[in-house]
């Protein structure tokens, strides 16, 4: 099993999730609260300007659903920011 | 020109702009008063339900006016020429890319919920009249800018922008039906559909706090603007002053059409607030998702740190002073 | 019936039910009017210290009434009869399984907080005097009905479940120290020692803007309803029917009960309320722990989307015009 | 003495010290009513600004008065005072580290928002004048105290405890341009400079509802405090007395030195309360930051959970009457 | 090391706590502001009905009291919404 | 690709930050909202009283400059409550 997290700005978060949808994976989840440093600099969120906050999302499952996941997120992340990390894990069950 | 020296001070001394102040040093100074987001969100949610409300019932109480299809026009033709200006001025003159200048423009040509509001309250506080509906072109002109500032990027950049028609989609949606549109036109039809036995009921909710309220947000709205002004090297002199200029033009220019047309003097200052205004709730969100290639350095800064605060404590006198000065002169 | 629908439809204009559509409107049309959660839960806890602290406050003003011990048994009577009623109806009726039956009828048994202050601010605004200590029914009637739905899916589902001893321990003590009951209770006791001097202290807060806080809370009620529509697919007709059933049958039931009690037409009303009300907060939460297996998607839509939307815009006028035909027809 | 418990017992019976006992209770019995963090702090700042205004007015009202530089000098000698009596007591006598001295010190010194403003309604409720300015004294208090218990222990404890120099630059920024101290000495001059124009503006949002929020926070307040029963055997019973102890003879000395110094009975009930009162927002932040070994168990408990209710419930009447004796003993 | 990642209900959340507990664990973390979707469905939360809050509680100890751990979980997770990641990581000290 | 999840108390976040910028990071991920257990016994965040407050920091890098930063953090660490997880990821890009 491998594990997918995804960080992305808020903004993002709905096209995101539709195209995992569209992937057809297990599951995910999607953490608020999230700020941070990368390419595009610092997180800028303020109260009232939404630009700059950011989720993480994270998918598990069979490692070809995982890579068609990346195929599939990897040109939308060329254009916004975000980044993806990739590991191994084991679902429990 | 004392006289308008001198409103300028008197608007100083009120209790919201002072928060204002003490926002802005307590962020400079780097003093940790937080107001949480959620507090911040409820406030402004507060402030358009009740300017909106008001509205409604300016118009129960004075009837719709002759003035108001006239002001449609208005309000579609201002906001139409400043997002133009502003995003020639920025391509043309300053050579920016059309990104970066569409970004731009659509902040200007927008408008800002909070100006209009302290300017509502600078004319209550001085006893100057303005007709109800102007809430309304509030919310008509919230939204166009960002689509005609598209389009001109569109227009200046064939090559390498290609539009996301889903997100373009997207964009037109929300500059229909985005929340502060259907809040303020919602609060300003139930205002008048109420009438007085509405508004006994919930003005000691909506009406009688709400300078109080204001004077809050503002405090938080200081400390928003203190903490980009280190940015402002960032943004460079040339965008530092245009983010004067473009306040002082757009606002003489909304004051002098609105006048022309026949509008009176409260009215025309409320129409040079909304164009000399730049927004810095809808506009952003719209742009980072339309143009993620513009620096949000540039216009989130320009907009929130330095013409929302030129603008509510210099400006709005300005507007007003011209606004009398032009009726004075013109009859 | 004139009066019913004159009465219902004068309900209709008020900023509370108007600014409820509007939230159901934004909501459908996916407009971004996002009020925080802190703020919703906030709001929620300001309601019910208000009602209670103006309930105590009234008995402080008129004394205990005989009729309270007459009101506690009714309440117990009327929340055991309604969980049985919806309890059989979804079960032999419609078939469904015990687990749903019970989850559906622990909400319907179980009451609607603001649902009840809404029915109070209509009999205000007509002027129709009601019992100071009927908020204390409403936190009696909150709890019961939840283990009493638990107790029906127990009998009716031997087999299946097995009810984790410690989970129910768990909603015993919910039920008799839950937030909302103690604060109710403890506002309603503190509102009565306090008695006039204190009700004056905070009466600008707590009262004074009554009216405006609830209209804000029901923009957001009105956002909630609005987003569960969708699921009114899901919930299908049949179930979708019972919920605007459920809620007629209960409250001419629970109007009826406490008329022949002989309770006066403000307090019969407000009992046809309560009964007619179901719970979207203690409910909900409860039986998630209690009965995993139900599906949520049934009782929330119907206790949220269905069932209040009905009660505060048509229920309420339907209970008191009947309370008022009950009365004159007996009397 | 028949006075003070009169008045410590009229005292109870206000909304603000009933919710306070109803959120101590229901937090006891774990009942979940949950004030979002948010509601919270924004409820601190609120009644910041309202008090530094009210106080800021006031001084606009009546002038500075003759008393201020005394009671500057008055400030710093007693938070000065009491930081070395509660350290000495915790250090010499209990022979705790001189780390977790330090750190009770710290909170003792320094002084309680609320408590103060409890006091100033307990004062306007039964009619006794104070000055205006004594609202900068409250800022004046707040920082002074965590610096002299760090430079004690420091005194005290050379070996161990390396300070990072850049953790004590961070703390000594933190003592003057902390957000509390910002607010309301922000907030004072912003009312003094307003004037009656200002203070009637914005009065109905920070000064009518003032003690219906008041109320609201000290249920929360009530809450924070029950929680934190469970550790008083953590504490144990000798620094669980000292809680009690410390503020009685920090209150006392309070008293007797302003009333020496010649000030009214109600400002010096006022600097008895503020030397009786202990940090739970400031101290708690920068002890954590400075003295990371001390037990935050001892000094949370002990200020917020015995010494906070008592000095309201208990405290507020006894310096008051203790005002009141010397007073008449003296003159 | 391993480290289990468990994400929950918001409602189950005491009594997964007294699970941990009970197993002796020497630290845990929770997130909150989860949500996601699973076999359960997306989660539902609104701003006034709590259920559809998630959490993530993570517990990073030796392979034995994670093991443990899952062992008296599972059943839990077979009755309520949730799920359970396994992988491995090295505690810094 | 080296992870590294660093839990710390609110209250010295500024400080590690500042410690990771040092260091010289390609980014990092902060997550609000964090409680939890470990050897300085439960995390007692109250509305009011900010101690007790957590977050998790997670970098992502290669090995040399996350075993840098965990050089940098150690000492911190050993004096103010937190831990440091470290495990084995992929940058997707
Ligand atoms: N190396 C990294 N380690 C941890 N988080 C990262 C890293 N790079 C990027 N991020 C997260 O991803 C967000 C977007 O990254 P970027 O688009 O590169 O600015 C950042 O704000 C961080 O929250
Ligand atoms: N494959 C997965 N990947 C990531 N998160 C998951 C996955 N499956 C379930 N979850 C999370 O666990 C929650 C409960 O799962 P479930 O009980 O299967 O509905 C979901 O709402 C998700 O937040
Ligand atoms: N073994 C562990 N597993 C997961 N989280 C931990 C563990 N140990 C510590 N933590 C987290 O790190 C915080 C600080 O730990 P400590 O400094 O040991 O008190 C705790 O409150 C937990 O959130
Ligand atoms: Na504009
Ligand atoms: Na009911
Ligand atoms: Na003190």
């Amino acid at each position: 099993m491998k594990k997918l997290e995804m960080i992305i700005e808020t903004v993002e978060l709905n096209s995101l999730i539709k195209m995992i949808e569209k992937v057809g994976v297990h599951g995910f989840t999607i953490l608020n609260g999230v700020t941070g440093m990368g390419k595009h600099g610092k997180s800028v969120s303020t109260s009232l300007v939404d630009v700059g906050d950011y989720n993480m999302v994270i998918v598990v499952d069979e490692e070809e659903v995982i890579n068609k996941l990346i195929e599939t997120v990897k040109p939308f992340l060329k254009k916004y920011s975000g980044v993806m990390f990739l590991s191994n894990v084991e679902i429990v069950s | 020109m004392n006289e308008i020296i001198l409103n300028g001070f008197s608007n100083l001394n009120t209790p919201a702009i002072l928060f204002f102040l003490l926002g802005f040093i307590a962020s400079v100074i780097r003093s940790d008063i937080k107001i949480p987001d959620s507090i911040v969100k409820i406030l402004s949610i507060y402030l358009m339900i009740s300017i909106g409300y008001k509205g409604g019932y300016e118009i129960y109480h004075n009837g719709i006016s002759s003035d108001l299809f006239k002001s449609v026009l208005i309000s579609f033709l201002l906001g139409f020429l400043s997002t133009l200006i502003v995003f020639f001025i920025v391509y043309k003159l300053l050579k920016k890319d059309s990104v970066n200048a569409g970004a731009i423009a659509a902040h200007y040509g927008s408008v800002s919920v909070v100006t209009f509001i302290t300017a509502i309250s600078f004319l209550e506080k001085i006893g100057v009249e303005y007709k109800g509906y102007i809430v309304g072109m509030l919310a008509l002109m919230e939204s166009p800018a960002i689509l005609i500032a598209l389009i001109l990027v569109r227009l200046f950049d064939k090559k390498t922008i290609n539009f996301d028609p889903s997100a373009f989609k997207e964009i037109i949606k929300e500059a229909l039906f985005n929340g502060s549109i259907v809040l303020l036109f919602g609060s300003l039809i139930i205002g008048f559909i109420n009438g007085a036995k509405g508004f006994n009921l919930i003005s000691p909710f909506f009406v009688t706090p709400f300078q109080g309220v204001l004077t809050l947000f503002l405090l938080e709205m200081g400390m928003i603007a203190g903490k980009r002004i280190e940015e402002f090297k960032k943004v460079g002199a040339k965008l530092g002053s245009l983010a004067v200029l473009f306040p002082i033009v757009n606002g003489i220019f909304g004051v002098s059409i609105s006048t022309f047309f026949g509008l009176d003097i409260g009215t025309s200052t409320l129409f040079g607030v909304l164009t000399a205004s730049s927004s810095y709730i809808a506009a952003p969100a719209a742009v980072r998702l339309a143009l993620p290639e513009a620096n949000p350095t540039f216009y989130i800064t320009m907009s929130l740190a330095i013409t929302f605060p030129f603008n509510i404590i210099l400006g709005i006198p300005l507007y007003f002073s011209y606004a009398n000065l032009l009726q004075k002169f013109l009859g």
